[in-house]
């Protein structure tokens, strides 16, 4: 299924278009009929946060992208795969991460685009460091255990 | 080989890279880890909760028992926290 | 939790922007960390198809979306929901249904929006018609088994 | 009462819509049913796949077996394909 299934992927510091992206995907053929898509943003309920600085690992984390999606890909009868993760500086509110997954159906759509984003924050060369309000440096954000347990999920079956 | 460090293995370790000629006798990852530990303090303290590091031989992920033979580049950083 | 997710529903022939639902749910607050959506498009896949009608029961269509919003929004911590669905012709390539769900985290977030999806297809009154190519008309586009089966998976846990 | 019809069912009876005095002893949605197919072929044909059709009273959802006491009006469907 992956030859029939383009996948692109970016790392970079400027801002994405998804809604252009889905356009690019879906555009002259009539075989889509399920485009899911999944945005993460720079949350900040407490109003303590200045920005989130993202490091990642140049030339990896485009590769492992890659990887995932193709994994996706293999497991999903996708008709195609975007992926954009920035890095650098992000104000509250910005956004960080797009995934968008087209496919014949909903299912195959929505599970995959499901299935990138657990891979994604668990394998994807990224560290998110929060800079506080005060231009006080509040440290490197911890890997959360349900990240790493989500990942079970797709062991099975 | 070239070492590369990430977020606060980075910042412990002092730089983000460095090309260090390893001893015949340091075949993994496993390895490499000893030989920085005993090398000073900065490292030692990088590497101190050894278990949560992970490592990746020539940008892609591998376990700490693995055989860095034939590799040009490996990388340590603490668990990813993208997306 | 319902209380603080405002919901949105529309059921209408002109077509619906994605882009401007997601920017208007996550517009002025920082604690939307994640949302994911779902389009619907007219699929073609063989080049039979020259439109797809939708007929729907008008009153009971927008209740029973804004009933599976609801529901959606007492099971999971969301911070706004949008689902658009349109009737009347619609030509293979377009768009026909969109489900939007924000909130913190990613799990709730997809979750939702398959969830919607499952109980939109089985539950809110639409119906499909197909009109072929050479003007010829397909007829009524029959409920699919796997459609009312995908509703058992939300009756666990 | 007021009776609505949708997809094949209302193209099968020939009418979107029509209002009818229902006898006392009709009582539950499987009743009209009943009441309904005896009244002419276009009827029995719409309703032939019976098990297939859905009913929404008052705009909600019910079971056949359910009492249409008080309700204004009543709906007939085949199974839903929207999304």
């Amino acid at each position: 299924m992956s030859d029939a299934c383009p996948v692109t992927v970016s790392v970079e510091t400027g801002d994405f278009d998804v809604a252009a992206d889905t356009a690019r995907l879906c555009g002259g053929r009539h075989d889509i009929g399920a485009v899911a898509s999944f945005i993460g943003l720079c949350r900040d309920e407490a109003g303590q946060l200045d920005a989130l600085e993202l490091e990642h690992y140049p030339g990896m984390a485009e590769d492992e992208l890659k990887r995932i999606a193709g994994e996706a890909a293999a497991r999903w009868p996708l008709l195609g795969v975007v992926i954009r993760h920035r890095y650098g500086v992000i104000a509250p509110g910005a956004q960080i991460v797009a995934v968008i997954c087209a496919s014949s159906h909903r299912a195959a759509a929505l599970a995959a685009t499901d299935f990138i984003m657990d891979f994604l924050k668990s394998r994807a060369p990224f560290w998110k460091k929060e800079h506080g309000r005060r231009g006080g440096d509040k440290g490197w954000v911890d890997a959360r255990d349900a990240d790493e347990a989500a990942l079970a999920r797709w062991h099975q079956g | 080989m070239r070492l590369v460090y990430f977020a606060w293995v980075r910042e412990r370790i002092g730089r983000a890279s460095e090309d260090i000629d390893l001893p015949a006798d340091v075949r993994s990852v496993d390895d490499v880890i000893d030989f920085l530990v005993a090398r000073g303090d900065d490292y030692a303290h990088a590497f101190a909760a050894r278990k949560s590091i992970r490592a990746a031989l020539d940008k892609a992920h591998v376990s700490s028992s693995t055989p860095i033979a034939g590799a040009r580049e490996l990388a340590f950083f603490p668990p990813m926290t993208g997306g």
